[in-house]
């Protein structure tokens, strides 16, 4: 029993962590971690909230669905991480433009003068 | 007996929480990595005890994957993790000098 | 009953707040995804512990294997942007987090503090919730019967719920897309700067690990049926034997561009809506197998689903998008224009070596 | 007290020393890697002392297993942590070297 709420409230905890972390963070990156502890947070809460089975296992309905989480997460995460690299690609940072402040680089200026100096 | 797998189970945990201390001090990656390396380990330890202390002989194959998977992480890390920061070709030469020889 | 099972789930709970909080604190990027690894093995004895010993599984291979595998990945092709650069200003720009807001203590307080409510209020109403007596876990015994396999969790994924696991894999292969299409310039799997040579030892681990990782996937495919293990977690391990293989330099990295790995990838798309299609002619529903058939077809489509997660998996490691030498914008180390080998940043100043001009 | 009662507090005596013994090098470990001074250090007490633990870990509850195909499950995965973390380590160590990180020079 107390098991599962100690498991709940961490649950509840590490998903406002990585909420928290997902909103004030700009750096894409740690906003993808964010987002991932969250998920772990709600994955933990989806477990431990349904009473254990009479042998000590957890619900198997919930088992079965975080386990679809898990790999829905990995790959969400895999091409999120994508998008990021190409922004920071693009734009010379790792952080979406309007958040960034500072102007954005010039796309075109380091290939030009390459261009020049052949 | 099973107090004393779960009771080891958790000092075993306590010394994993301490040896991540070495990932927020580094200084380099690869003193960051040991400490995920020393967790891989310890985490198979810590499994194989549960696996007796819980009556749980699925946990064995837990700490199987474990000791697979830590492999990966430490591979990829070797192979993809390391990044020169502002280093240049001149001080890093002197520093492979000054190592006493690095592997040639 | 002894207090030893709450110290442990107390010291689990404990870390795993704690690596939340200092892995989201942090400014390092590197720290960062060795915390997140960490945490992922943490999470893993905390499934131990609420009995789910198949989320333990995934977890460790998923979660903290592959996951952190993925993250390093992107990390360096995001750190080597920084790379060759000496001046204070600019070097690690994009792996040191440096928009985080310098705040007063007291604010950083009272932020923790607004959030800690949240948090302290979403975990009361959950602690509270009136108990309730199993409902599903009944239902899932009364059908396991007519399942074909005596594994609950294989059970509910591949037979009561599979339009779930079909969309799953549906979602995965949209990701393999997704990053492939990502990827417009090279295709070549970027090398370290620091692999010099090949790594003999590397070799002869691979040797050793990737055969008994592979056994371990096909174990895992196998016992999915009746005890802890199935498609998933055999398909992570076997991912992770292919990370290996790709690093250790025994399989050239063949991305999604080759047809075969695409044909790999939609297997078991393929194989599970066939037997979706034939079971809709056998029974008149879509995915309702044929009575006596269920396990044959639960292995089948098992089966393809190890081998198509481990090379979208594999695949999603080696495709994330390189960044081209010739990518505009991108400050390198130009090595044929400039004899002096000068820094070019993208406003055309040169970042090091200008002093000698 | 039967001889099979005595034996197996034998037994379980064995299990405590070397599951004591195990821990005892998991915490060498651990303050070797927190006191070293530099990362080939630490790649050592994390290389040794863990490794040596666990094998003390396996032993001592390969006696407590229930059958022989687990005791050979746990030796193998001894086994293997053994071969991966020496090999890992020493790639640690190499890259290491090749990044250009120096060893603390001798007092």
């Amino acid at each position: 029993m107390s098991t599962d709420l100690i498991y709940l409230v961490t649950g509840a905890g590490v998903s406002m962590l990585g909420f928290r972390g997902f909103v004030t963070r700009a750096h894409l990156f740690w906003k993808i971690l964010g987002i991932n502890l969250m998920g772990s947070g709600i994955f933990l809460i989806l477990i431990a909230a349904p009473p254990r089975l009479p042998g000590g296992e957890a619900d198997p309905v919930p088992q079965a669905m975080v386990l679809t989480g898990i790999v829905v997460a990995l790959s969400a995460t895999a091409l999120a991480l994508g998008v990021a690299l190409r922004v920071a690609v693009r734009t010379g940072r790792p952080y979406l433009e309007e958040e960034a402040g500072d102007p954005v680089d010039h796309p075109t200026a380091a290939s030009e003068i390459r261009r020049e100096m052949e | 007996m099973t107090d004393f797998f779960v009771g080891v189970a958790v000092l075993l945990l306590i010394t994993v929480a301490a040896g991540l201390i070495r990932v927020a001090r580094g200084p380099s990656p690869a003193d960051r990595m040991v400490a995920a390396q020393l967790f891989g380990t310890t985490g198979v330890g810590i499994l194989l005890l549960l696996s007796e202390g819980m009556d749980e002989p699925a946990l064995r194959d837990v700490a199987l994957v474990f000791a697979l998977l830590a492999v990966v992480v430490s591979v990829a890390f070797v192979k993809r993790g390391w990044v020169r920061m502002g280093l240049d070709e001149e001080s890093e030469a002197d520093r492979d000098s000054t190592a006493g020889g690095g592997p040639r | 009953m002894s207090a030893l099972p709450w110290i442990l789930d107390g010291v689990v709970a404990l870390l795993l707040i704690g690596l939340a909080y200092r892995l989201l604190d942090t400014r390092d990027l590197f720290e960062a995804t060795v915390l997140y690894i960490a945490f992922g093995l943490t999470l893993s004895l905390a499934w131990v512990r609420l009995g789910a010993a198949d989320l333990a599984l995934a977890e460790a291979a998923l979660g903290a294997g592959v996951t952190g595998a993925l993250f390093l990945n992107a990390y360096q092709r995001l750190a080597r942007r920084g790379e060759g650069r000496t001046d204070e200003e600019s070097s690690g720009l994009t792996v040191v987090d440096d928009r985080v807001d310098e705040v007063s203590p007291a604010a950083a307080l009272a932020s923790y503090g607004v959030w800690g409510l949240i948090a302290g209020g979403l975990a009361w109403v959950l602690v509270t919730l009136p108990a309730r007596d199993p409902i599903l876990p009944v239902l899932v015994d009364a059908a396991l019967e007519d399942a074909g396999v005596s594994n609950p969790i294989t059970a509910v994924l591949l037979n009561f719920r599979a339009y779930d696991t079909l969309l799953e894999i549906v979602v995965l292969v949209a990701a393999m897309v997704g990053v492939w299409s990502l990827d417009r310039g090279s295709r070549e799997f970027a090398r370290n700067p620091a692999d010099l040579g090949d790594e003999p030892i590397l070799g002869a681990l691979s040797r050793l690990v990737v055969p008994l990782a592979g056994l371990t996937a096909v174990y895992l495919t196998w016992t999915g049926a009746y005890a802890t293990g199935g498609a998933f977690q055999a398909g992570a391990l076997a991912a992770g034997a292919g990370v290996l293989l790709v690093a250790a330099g025994f399989m050239r990295p063949v991305t999604s561009a080759a047809p075969f790995t695409r044909a790999l990838g939609v297997l078991a798309l393929v194989v599970f809506t066939v037997v979706g299609l034939v079971s809709l002619f056998w029974t008149g529903l879509f995915l309702d197998y044929p009575p006596g058939a269920e396990y044959g077809l639960i292995l089948l489509v098992e089966g393809a689903l190890t081998v198509s997660i481990a090379v979208i998996l594999v695949e999603l490691f080696v495709d994330v998008p390189a960044i081209p030498e010739d990518d505009p914008g991108l400050r390198v180390l130009d090595p044929t224009g400039d004899p002096l080998g000068r820094v070019i940043s993208p406003d055309g100043a040169f970042i090091r070596g200008a002093e000698e001009e | 007290m039967t001889a099979a009662s005595t034996g197996a507090m034998l037994l379980n005596l064995v299990t405590v020393l070397l599951v004591s013994g195990g821990a005892f090098f998991f915490a060498a470990g651990t303050a070797g890697l927190l006191r070293f001074p530099d990362v080939y250090c630490r790649l050592h007490a994390v290389a040794k002392a863990d490794n040596l633990g666990l094998g003390l870990v396996v032993a001592g509850v390969a006696i407590q297993a229930g059958s022989w195909t687990a005791r050979l499950q746990l030796v193998l995965t001894w086994l293997l942590v053994l071969a991966s973390a020496s090999v890992v380590c020493h790639l640690l160590a190499r890259s290491s070297l090749r990044q250009g990180v120096r060893p603390v020079e001798e007092p």
